[in-house]
This record gives structure tokens, C-alpha cells and sequence, in this order.
């Protein structure tokens, strides 16, 4: 059920020098919201910037009927969303778009691949597939910025109990290096099916799914672009999708057939 | 303050609506997307996405650029094609309780006949919206719209085709609308749509190239309203047959500003995208100043801006 | 980075300035006002509120409405007349080392006559803008620039009057913009200012009047912006003369959307009112961007858009 | 000298229901402005509400090199001004237009009439023709609003020590009235000339300057109209004022000439 709500913010930190984690209650956002969904946020009421921004849904927690969005400010809509006050009102509209499938095999080792502000979505995740004080579920993930302080989440990972890697450029964290290092070591050790599924840059994007198709490994890829409605109506956030017609391919709206789409199926523009 | 509830129906040459708000074509995709945030009923009609005869694949990204309060937009009409648009869209379109605006586009004249005689008789269809208004470059044909003989043409020879009210769509870009206007309803139209997108296009100074792949698109949004509510005005003077005025309509007010110019209902557009509740907000909007105001029905307000 | 400070100052056919920003007619008065804010120098030129022949009272209050990202107006041209403006308003241009145009607007062939041949020969004065576009019912009078036969009349009777270089300033208000700048260009422009303001309107629904005294205004800021680059794109493929482009000019980055669209150089407007500053700031950010780009001179970047 | 600059908020304190006063930091204006003169406001970076909105000085501290203006919050931009933070900035252009001329005869009774947030110029006026332990200066205020909190400077005006008298419509505080009721009892009981200074709604003003055309007494009245500009080019605030020509008026600038104007020099519309 897709909602357009003023909801009322309840925490907002700096997590890093330019990343903020805005927390709002919003219970139905928080029963209903799958990892790699989003909310499509409002500047404010004056509509300046004019259109909403998608954010994904990074940690909720039903009990208390909230959930958070990470952002990275970066231009004219999130610098000014660090102006919000605790107390304040936010307009969203969502949980909108489609999620990230699970691989039903039991045996499969599930792998998330993040990069940046990509990470809210894996974590969401990481979380649905992690099984606390059992053993038996296989889920890893590799977490890549260019800096320590630019990695999402690392705390909130490690709770998770999980095989957790980070990766950042100048090595201020984990292993010096890209997360496409991370993944190939991992590929290699891995014995028994694996599952990837990222969410980052489309640079990075592009290395992983290039990596999965080459070893024919299933690869959900949950892509960026701009939404101008988030809603499914505009057709100004199409992606290039294979199909049998005679180009070969279709216009899907990455808002409502995606974000989230087989790694397979996209045509790289 | 009216002691009875105002009258919303409003009634538009053989057009009648429950009330007097719809959602702009291409604004509303064809209704299921919208279905969680309020009952379809709610509307006075829902003015569906551009129909072509074929499908169409629409434009290479990017399609879409933010404006100071607007948007631009070069979608490419990006569509099922008539066929589909029947068999898949309107069973879903007729469980509502609110009247179905087709809006039609072509490039050749032809395909305007093929759609208007494919689509009358098609069962929950209330009238046709002829978009003879897209922007040149964004739908690749010629645009009708903007020559009072073409325009008179696409109107008569689709008016012989359907028994459907006929919905004359006009451009902005022209020098003189109540040139335009006058030419659609010789043709036939029964109603006219005011206004398209005014054509605009914005630059990637780094990249120093068009921000649009197609270069150029369609302006939408809060910051055309005035220049909207001018035509509006200017046709409710030239012609008699009824106005739906469109053009940046966002909040209740702007609405009723339509109404006093004279146009008979309004459609919410680019408002859609960021205020999914624009339109239902709206009919609240004109039913409480219609009571403030002490009318018992729309039509009393229609064109009442002193002069 | 380039290492050498890059060229600012461009050339016009006849017209050479200092750098290629200056301040629209109407939006900066005669100067004055400006000079405690910075060295009116540092400006490629000033256009100076439109000048008639006989003194103007202007329309009745109210004048202006402020819309979403920007304002409809309807000033109706108050100024001093052309005798005032020589004798009380240029010698305190002349002071300064920046080109002075001066704007006239007239509603009657006769009158820019007038006004061209009493300017002619006045120290002091860089150029002509001829209004020819002041939206109808804003200057009372037909609106020349709406008709290309007009247009090519009124800019050949004045070229015939002055020996100063004369800029034509076109209106948005039509269907074909490329249709009226080559008119303007037959009949002697040296120079095309595009664009002047789009005739919109706002209504108060309390009072159900309209917001302004006049009806109806030129809406003008950040608003108009997308349909004054596209025109000034397509008027720079249709004519060789050089274009002063304007319509929403507000940032450094706006303003190099021009250059890239094929201005030559450009103006800032109702930004001004908002942001004193603006013009500086935009002869800055030009400068920074001409260097970034290892740029030496404007000329370098105009119409480079890639297409 | 007229100044665009970006200031820094150092205090900002409701008065009443919607009564805010905003002390920003501006030496150069603390030092140069004048009683009547105002600063056009921007709303914000992002230009929405668009233009700038004239608001007038009220308390100038030249010492502390700040100053305060007092909005009443009714409007979209007022309104939103409440959301303005200690510490950031505000962006003014400013001290603009012309200011009330003290009659310059020794023997004069300066009366100042203000109405809601007319008040401001007047207290600063009011304020500069007070003489503090001194006697010899004749300085009377009608400060009239619709109830007492509505009243602006109750404090501030009775720390003048001059003969303030405040009328509410409800009688809440002073007398209940309206300031041209108190008006009328000053001017019969007044010995010598006497000058009237007006600002506040419209309809006030138009009372008070009735009242002293009828009696031929001289008064300054403070103008509002919509100031797009502020700054003397636009000509979207002109008002009516009487000349030899023609027509018997011309447009001035309310912004320029004004917004202070001689009362029998003005035509009401
Ligand atoms: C599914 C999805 C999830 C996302 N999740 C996150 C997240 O969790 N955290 C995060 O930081 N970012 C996320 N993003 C990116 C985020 O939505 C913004 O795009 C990003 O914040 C851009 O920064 P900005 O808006 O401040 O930049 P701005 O400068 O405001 O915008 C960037 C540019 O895009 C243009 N633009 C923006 N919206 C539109 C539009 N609707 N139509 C046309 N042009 C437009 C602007 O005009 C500007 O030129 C996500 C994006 C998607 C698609
Ligand atoms: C010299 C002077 C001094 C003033 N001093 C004070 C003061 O000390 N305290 C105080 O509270 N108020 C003062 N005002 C009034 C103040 O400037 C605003 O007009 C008032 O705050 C209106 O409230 P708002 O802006 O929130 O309302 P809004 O709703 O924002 O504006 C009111 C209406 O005016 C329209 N409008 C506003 N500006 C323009 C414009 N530039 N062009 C066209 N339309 C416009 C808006 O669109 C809206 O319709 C003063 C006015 C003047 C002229
Ligand atoms: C993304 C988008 C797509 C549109 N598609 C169509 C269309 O298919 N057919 C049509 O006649 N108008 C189309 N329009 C124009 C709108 O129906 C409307 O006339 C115009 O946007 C002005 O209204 P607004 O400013 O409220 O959006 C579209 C507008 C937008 C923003
Ligand atoms: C208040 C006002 C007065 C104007 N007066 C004139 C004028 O006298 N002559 C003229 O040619 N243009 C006039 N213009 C139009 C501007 O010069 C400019 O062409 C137009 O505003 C578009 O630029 P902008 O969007 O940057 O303001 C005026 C505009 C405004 C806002
Ligand atoms: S963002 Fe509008 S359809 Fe996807
Ligand atoms: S407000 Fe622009 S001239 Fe006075």
C-alpha cells in the first residue's frame, strides 16, 4: 500500500561530514516497507525544488513504528534537508517500487555488494536474511566507499552477526581497494550457489554485474535514475529492459517495474 | 456560508461530471497507479495518458528536467497503442465511478481517423481529448496545433468519425490563441483543453549539451499557471463552447482562479507528481468557497472575474 | 585552469562591450539607484527603463503580482519622456565607463521616429533597443513585434534615423520566433534582444477581480527561463546577427546556458530585485567558467552547445 | 548607504501569538538607519516566496551593532520566517527609502500615532526625540492595537519616559478605543504646535490624517504598498502624490520618495 504522509522526524544526525540519517514515525512505513523500496521525500511546502526525492528505506523498526533514511548531502535538495528540526514534519509518499527477491534455494549464499549511500537498501536486507543466533543461513556482504567515514553502517552491520568486508579506497577501513576485489575473493571461495545483489554508483554497478553474468551468477541490481514522480505515471525514470519485441528491448519505469531489476535484463546505457 | 451543500456537477456541452476537477493527460498514466491514495470515483473524469495507433517506444532518456516550480518534458509519448490501451487499460478504467477522457495523438491525419473510428463505441469511453498540441520536437509529427486551418481539418474529419464528444486540445505556442480557439470549435469540437506545455529546453553547462535527449520539451508546472489562466481568460471571450482550463493548477485557489477566468472544470497536472492529493484536495477546495461564496452550483462562479 | 585571465569583453556587430552582462530594461531604472551597490562600470552595459516621447503617469496600482518563481507586471511604461531623460538622466550615465542603451518604446510608427532621430547624436549613447514587444495590453499599443511585415517596418523607419546600432527587441508572444527575427534582421537590426516578457494574468478570488489594475502583465524571473533559452537556441540557427539573450537570467550558470545557446551575451532582469548583486556575480562566474574551461575569450563559447 | 548583506540572527523571540522579533547583527546598518526606513528581507536561498518583502527598523543598538525588526506572521513569507534559527543568516538590503522629518520647531509637540505593527518606525522615531532625564522635549505616543498583546513595545515605549497612551479595540490594556479617540482629547488639550507622525493599517491612517488636514495641523505618514524591488526601479509601489501638472498627481515610489509622505500631499485610492 503506497501512502503520501506527514510524519513527524524523531531523530536527525550527522553520521558523517556529509551524511545525515533522518529517523521518522511512520508505522505503516515501517510494517509494510521491503528492503530496496523507497520514499519519495518533499523538499518543502513552498515546492522548491520543485519535485520529490527518492530515498530508500534503511533501518525500520516496527515496534516502535519508525523507519530512517540515510542522505548524502550533495546538491541544492539534500543540503538543505539538514535544515529539518526534530519535531518538524516530513512529506513522504511511499514504501514505492518493487524489492529485492531472496534466492529461495536454502543453500544459497546470499551476497550484497554496496557501495556509498547504496548501502541503506543491503542493510535493510542483510537484516531480513541474517537469522540472529542461528548458524545455518549464509549471508555476506561487502561494503565499499572511498573513505571510512563515507561506509554506511558499520555498526549497525556488525550487529548483524554476518561475514561482513568493507572496502575503501585509501584503505581507511577494511581492505584498501574496490568492492569488485572483495567480490572476486569471495566468488573464488565460495562453495555452493550464491545470490548477489547491489545498489551503488552505476560505475561500481556496472563492475559487479559485468562479474556475475561473466560467472553466470544471479545479480539483482537496484538502479538510480532520476524520479520525477516516483509514482509510475511520468515515464521520465525508464531504463532500457531486453525483451523479444523487435528493438529488442523496452522502457521500464525504474519506480514501479524497479528500482530493483535482473542484472541480466538491463541494457547499460 | 450556505446552508446547503453546493452543487459540483458541472456539464460541458454533452459532457456531464460529477464534478469539476480531472487529472491532465500524461500526469495520471491510466488511474491503477493511483488507486491507493484515493478512490478513482473521486474524480470528475480522468483525462488518460496519449493514445497513438502503434505502440511507442517515447524518447532516449533523459526525459525529464526540474525547473524553477515546473518541469520540462520530452517523453515521446510513450504508449501501448490503441489495442492495448483497450484490451488491458480500460477494463480497469470502467470499475470506476468517474467519466474516461481518451487523449488521442498522432503525427498524420490519417491515424487521428483510425483512432477516433477504433475508439468510438468502445464501452465507458466519455470523449475524446485530440492532442493536436505536443510540442514539434517531442512528438516528431507536425504540430496541427498551431495552424488555425490544420487545426479546423483534424477536428472536422475526427468529429465525423465519433459520436463521442470531441475534446479540441490547443497549444500555447502561438501568437494568438483566440485565433486557434474559434478554428477547433468550426471544426466541431464540442470542448476545448487549454493549455499543452509551452516548448523549452535547459543546457548542461558542463557537459555542454542539452539536458534532454531530445533536446527540447514541454514546460509544466506552478510557474506557467498565469500565463494559463491568460489564455483561459482571452478564449472564454472568443468562443461559446466550454473550457477546461489546465496549466499549473496546484491548490484549490488556483483552481477557482481558472473558474472566475471562465474556464467550466479544471485538470491538475504536473501537480500530480509531487502532491498526489492535488485533485481530491481541489474538489474540497471549490466546494468550500463555492459555499463561502454563497453558490449553489459551479456554473454561477464560471466566468464571473469582474473585468 | 587556464593561466591567463580570460578575455571578457565581446563584440556585437558594432556594439563592443566589456563583458557581455547587462541589466534589462526596466529592471534597473537609469543607474542611479544601483551606484551605492557597485561601480556601475563594472557592467558591459545598462539598459536603461523604456524612454516615449511624451512623459508617462503609467498604469494604475496595482502594478505588480509576485507569481511561482517570478512576477507579471504591468507598469505601463511611467517614465519621464525623451527630453527629460536627455536633459536629467544622461549626464549622470556619461559618468561611468559602461555602455549606455537606451530602450524606446512607442505605439505609433511615427513616434519611434521621433524618438530615434531626438537620440540620435545625444552623447553618451551605446545603442537603440527598440521595444517592439511590450505585451498589448501593457503599452495601450499594437503590439509591433507581433507580425513580422510590422517589425520589419518599424526597425527599417528607425535604422533610416540613427547612426546608432539599433537591437530589436522581440516578444515570446508568438507562434514562430524564427519567423519574426530574420524580419527584424531585414529591416536593419544589427542586434536581436530576446525576450521580453509572456502576457499572463492572476486573479483575486476573494474579490473575484483581477490582481492587477491592468488585467493582465509580462510575466517575467526564473520561471520563463526554459522558453527563453529555447527561443534564443532556435533564433541563433535562423539569423548571423548577434543576440542579447534575457529571460530569467539569475545565476552565473544560467546565464552560460545562454552563451552556450548562441547568445552573444546576456541580461539580467527581475533578478535584480531579488539579488542587487546578480550582475556582478554573473561577470564573475563567467569569467571562472571561461578559465575552468580553458576558454580565452566568450566569443569562444557562444553556440557551442553540442546538438 | 544602502547595503546587501548577509547577516547573522543573534536573537529571535515571539512577542505575542504572532508577533516575532528578529535582532540580527548589521553594524552598518545599526549605525546609518533612520526612524521610517526599512530592509528588504529575502525569504531564502531558493527564491520562493520570490521576492523580497519590505520589513521597517525597529530597536537599533549602535553599540552592540545590531537591530530588530518585529513581523506579525500572516502570510506565506511571515509565516515561514518563523522557521529562521538563531545563528544563521538572514540576507537584507538595506537601511531604504526616506525617513520622518522632525518638525525642527523647539516649541513642537511630536505625537506619534501607531497602529499594530506600525509601531516600529515610531518607537524608533520616538526614541531619537526623547531626551531621556531631560524635560524640555515634548514627545507623546498613541500606541493603539486590536487587544494588548497585540501591542507592539509596551515595555520599550514606557522606558522612554514620555507620554505614552495605549488604546485596545477590547480594552484589554490602555484605553478602549481606537488611537484616534485618544487622538482627539490630545489635540484639544495640546498648548502650542503640535506635529503628528502615523504609521499602521491604512484605514488608521486615513482617520488620523482626516483629523489633521480638518485642523491644519502638519503630518508624516508612513505608506504601505507592495514593495517588489525596494530599491527605486521597478515602479511597482508608486503612489498618488499631488502636483502642479495636468492631471493634478504624479506616481512616486513609496520605496523611494517615500515611504514617508506628507499627509495633505497624498491622494487615497
Ligand atoms: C531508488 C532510489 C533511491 C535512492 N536512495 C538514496 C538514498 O538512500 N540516499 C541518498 O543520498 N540518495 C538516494 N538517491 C538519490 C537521491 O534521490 C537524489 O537524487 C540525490 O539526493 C541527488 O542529490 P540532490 O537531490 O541534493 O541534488 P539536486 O542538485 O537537488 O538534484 C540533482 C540534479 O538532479 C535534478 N533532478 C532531481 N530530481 C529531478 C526530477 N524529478 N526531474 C528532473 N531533474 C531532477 C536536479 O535538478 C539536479 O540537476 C536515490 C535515488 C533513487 C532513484
Ligand atoms: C515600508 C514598509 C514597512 C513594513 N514594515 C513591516 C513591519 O515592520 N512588520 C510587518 O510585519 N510588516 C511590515 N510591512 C509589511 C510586510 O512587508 C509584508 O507585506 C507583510 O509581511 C505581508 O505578509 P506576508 O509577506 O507574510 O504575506 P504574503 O502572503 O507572503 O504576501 C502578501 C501578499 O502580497 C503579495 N506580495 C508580496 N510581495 C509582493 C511583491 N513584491 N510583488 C507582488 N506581490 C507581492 C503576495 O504574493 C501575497 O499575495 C511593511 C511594509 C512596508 C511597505
Ligand atoms: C510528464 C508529462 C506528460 C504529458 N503527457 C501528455 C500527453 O500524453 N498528452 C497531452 O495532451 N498532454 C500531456 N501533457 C500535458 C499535460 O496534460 C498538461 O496539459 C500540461 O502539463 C499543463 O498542465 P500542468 O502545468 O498542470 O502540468 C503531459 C505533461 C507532463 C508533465
Ligand atoms: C518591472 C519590469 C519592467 C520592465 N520594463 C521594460 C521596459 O520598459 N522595456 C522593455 O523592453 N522591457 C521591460 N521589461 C522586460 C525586461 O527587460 C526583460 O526583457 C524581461 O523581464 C525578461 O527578463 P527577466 O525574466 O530576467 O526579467 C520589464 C520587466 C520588468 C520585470
Ligand atoms: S518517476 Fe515517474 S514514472 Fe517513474
Ligand atoms: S518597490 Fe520597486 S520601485 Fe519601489
Amino acid at each position: 500500500m503506497r501512502y503520501q504522509l506527514e510524519v513527524p522526524i524523531v531523530a536527525h544526525e550527522q553520521l558523517a561530514d556529509y551524511e545525515y540519517e533522518i529517523t521518522v514515525h511512520a508505522p505503516q512505513v515501517a510494517r509494510e516497507a521491503m528492503p530496496g523500496q523507497f520514499l519519495q521525500v518533499l523538499y518543502d511546502q513552498t515546492y522548491n525544488p520543485f519535485t520529490r526525492r527518492p530515498f530508500s528505506v534503511y533501518r525500520v523498526d516496527p515496534e516502535k513504528g519508525t523507519f530512517s533514511i540515510v542522505y548524502l548531502a550533495r546538491g541544492v535538495f539534500t543540503l538543505g534537508l539538514r535544515n529539518k528540526q526534530v519535531g518538524q514534519n516530513l512529506s513522504i509518499v511511499g514504501p514505492l517500487g518493487n524489492w529485492f527477491q531472496p534466492d529461495p534455494n536454502p543453500d544459497a549464499t546470499h551476497v550484497m555488494v554496496a557501495g556509498g549511500v547504496g548501502a541503506p537498501p543491503l542493510y535493510f536486507l542483510a537484516q531480513r536474511l541474517s537469522c540472529g543466533d542461528r548458524t545455518d543461513c549464509r549471508v555476506g556482504v561487502i561494503n565499499g566507499a572511498r573513505s571510512k567515514e563515507l561506509l554506511v553502517g558499520i555498526e549497525e552491520f556488525d550487529e548483524l552477526r554476518i561475514d561482513v568486508q568493507y572496502t575503501t579506497d585509501d584503505g581507511s577501513h577494511g581492505l584498501r581497494g574496490i568492492v569488485t576485489d572483495a567480490l572476486l575473493k569471495l566468488l573464488d571461495s565460495a562453495d555452493g550457489p550464491v545470490h548477489v545483489y547491489t545498489c551503488g554508483p552505476t560505475a561500481m554497478m556496472r563492475a559487479v554485474v559485468a562479474i556475475c553474468v561473466h560467472r553466470g551468477i544471479p545479480c539483482q541490481v537496484s538502479l538510480e535514475t532520476l524520479m520525477p514522480c516516483g509514482l509510475g505515471v511520468c515515464m521520465g525514470c525508464v531504463v532500457k529492459i531486453k525483451d523479444e519485441s523487435a528493438t529488442g528491448y523496452q522502457y521500464l519505469r525504474s519506480c514501479y517495474e524497479g528500482p530493483v531489476f535482473r542484472a541480466d535484463e538491463i541494457i547499460w546505457e | 456560508m450556505a446552508v446547503t451543500k453546493p452543487d459540483l456537477s458541472v456539464t460541458l456541452g454533452p459532457l456531464k461530471l460529477k464534478n469539476p476537477v480531472m487529472t491532465a493527460s500524461g500526469t495520471f498514466g491510466f488511474g491503477q497507479e493511483w488507486a491507493e491514495f484515493f478512490d478513482l470515483g473521486a474524480l470528475g473524469a480522468i483525462m488518460v495518458k496519449a493514445v497513438t495507433v502503434k505502440p511507442r517506444l517515447g524518447n532516449p532518456m533523459p526525459r525529464m528536467v526540474e525547473t524553477p516550480a515546473g518541469t520540462l518534458n520530452s517523453i515521446g509519448l510513450q504508449n501501448p497503442g490503441v489495442e492495448a490501451f483497450i484490451a488491458e487499460k480500460m477494463p480497469y478504467l470502467r470499475q470506476f465511478d468517474t467519466a474516461v477522457i481518451v487523449n488521442i495523438a498522432a503525427d498524420r491525419m490519417d491515424d487521428y481517423n483510425t483512432l477516433a473510428e477504433r475508439l468510438d463505441g468502445v464501452p465507458g469511453i466519455a470523449a475524446l481529448e485530440v492532442n493536436i498540441s505536443c510540442p514539434n520536437q517531442e512528438c516528431g509529427g507536425l504540430e496541427f496545433g498551431r495552424d488555425p486551418a490544420l487545426t479546423r481539418q483534424v477536428i472536422e474529419s475526427i468529429r465525423t468519425r465519433t459520436k463521442l464528444p470531441v475534446i479540441a486540445k490547443l497549444s500555447p505556442n502561438v501568437t494568438d490563441i483566440t485565433v486557434l480557439a474559434p478554428a477547433a470549435a468550426d471544426g466541431g469540437a464540442d470542448i476545448l483543453s487549454l493549455i499543452n506545455t509551452f516548448v523549452g529546453t535547459a543546457i548542461d553547462i558542463k557537459k555542454r549539451t542539452f539536458k534532454l535527449a531530445n533536446r527540447t520539451g514541454g514546460l509544466s508546472g506552478p510557474c506557467i499557471k498565469p500565463l494559463a489562466l491568460y489564455m483561459v481568460w482571452r478564449v472564454a471571450q472568443a468562443v461559446d463552447i466550454p473550457i477546461i482550463g489546465m496549466g499549473g493548477v496546484s491548490t484549490p485557489s488556483d483552481a477557482i482562479e481558472f473558474l472566475l477566468a471562465g474556464a467550466s472544470a479544471i485538470a491538475t497536472g504536473t501537480i500530480n507528481f509531487v502532491n498526489p492529493h492535488a485533485a481530491t484536495e481541489i474538489v474540497a477546495g471549490i466546494e468550500e468557497y463555492l459555499a463561502a461564496q454563497g453558490a449553489s452550483s459551479v456554473a454561477e462562479i464560471v466566468g464571473t472575474v469582474s473585468r
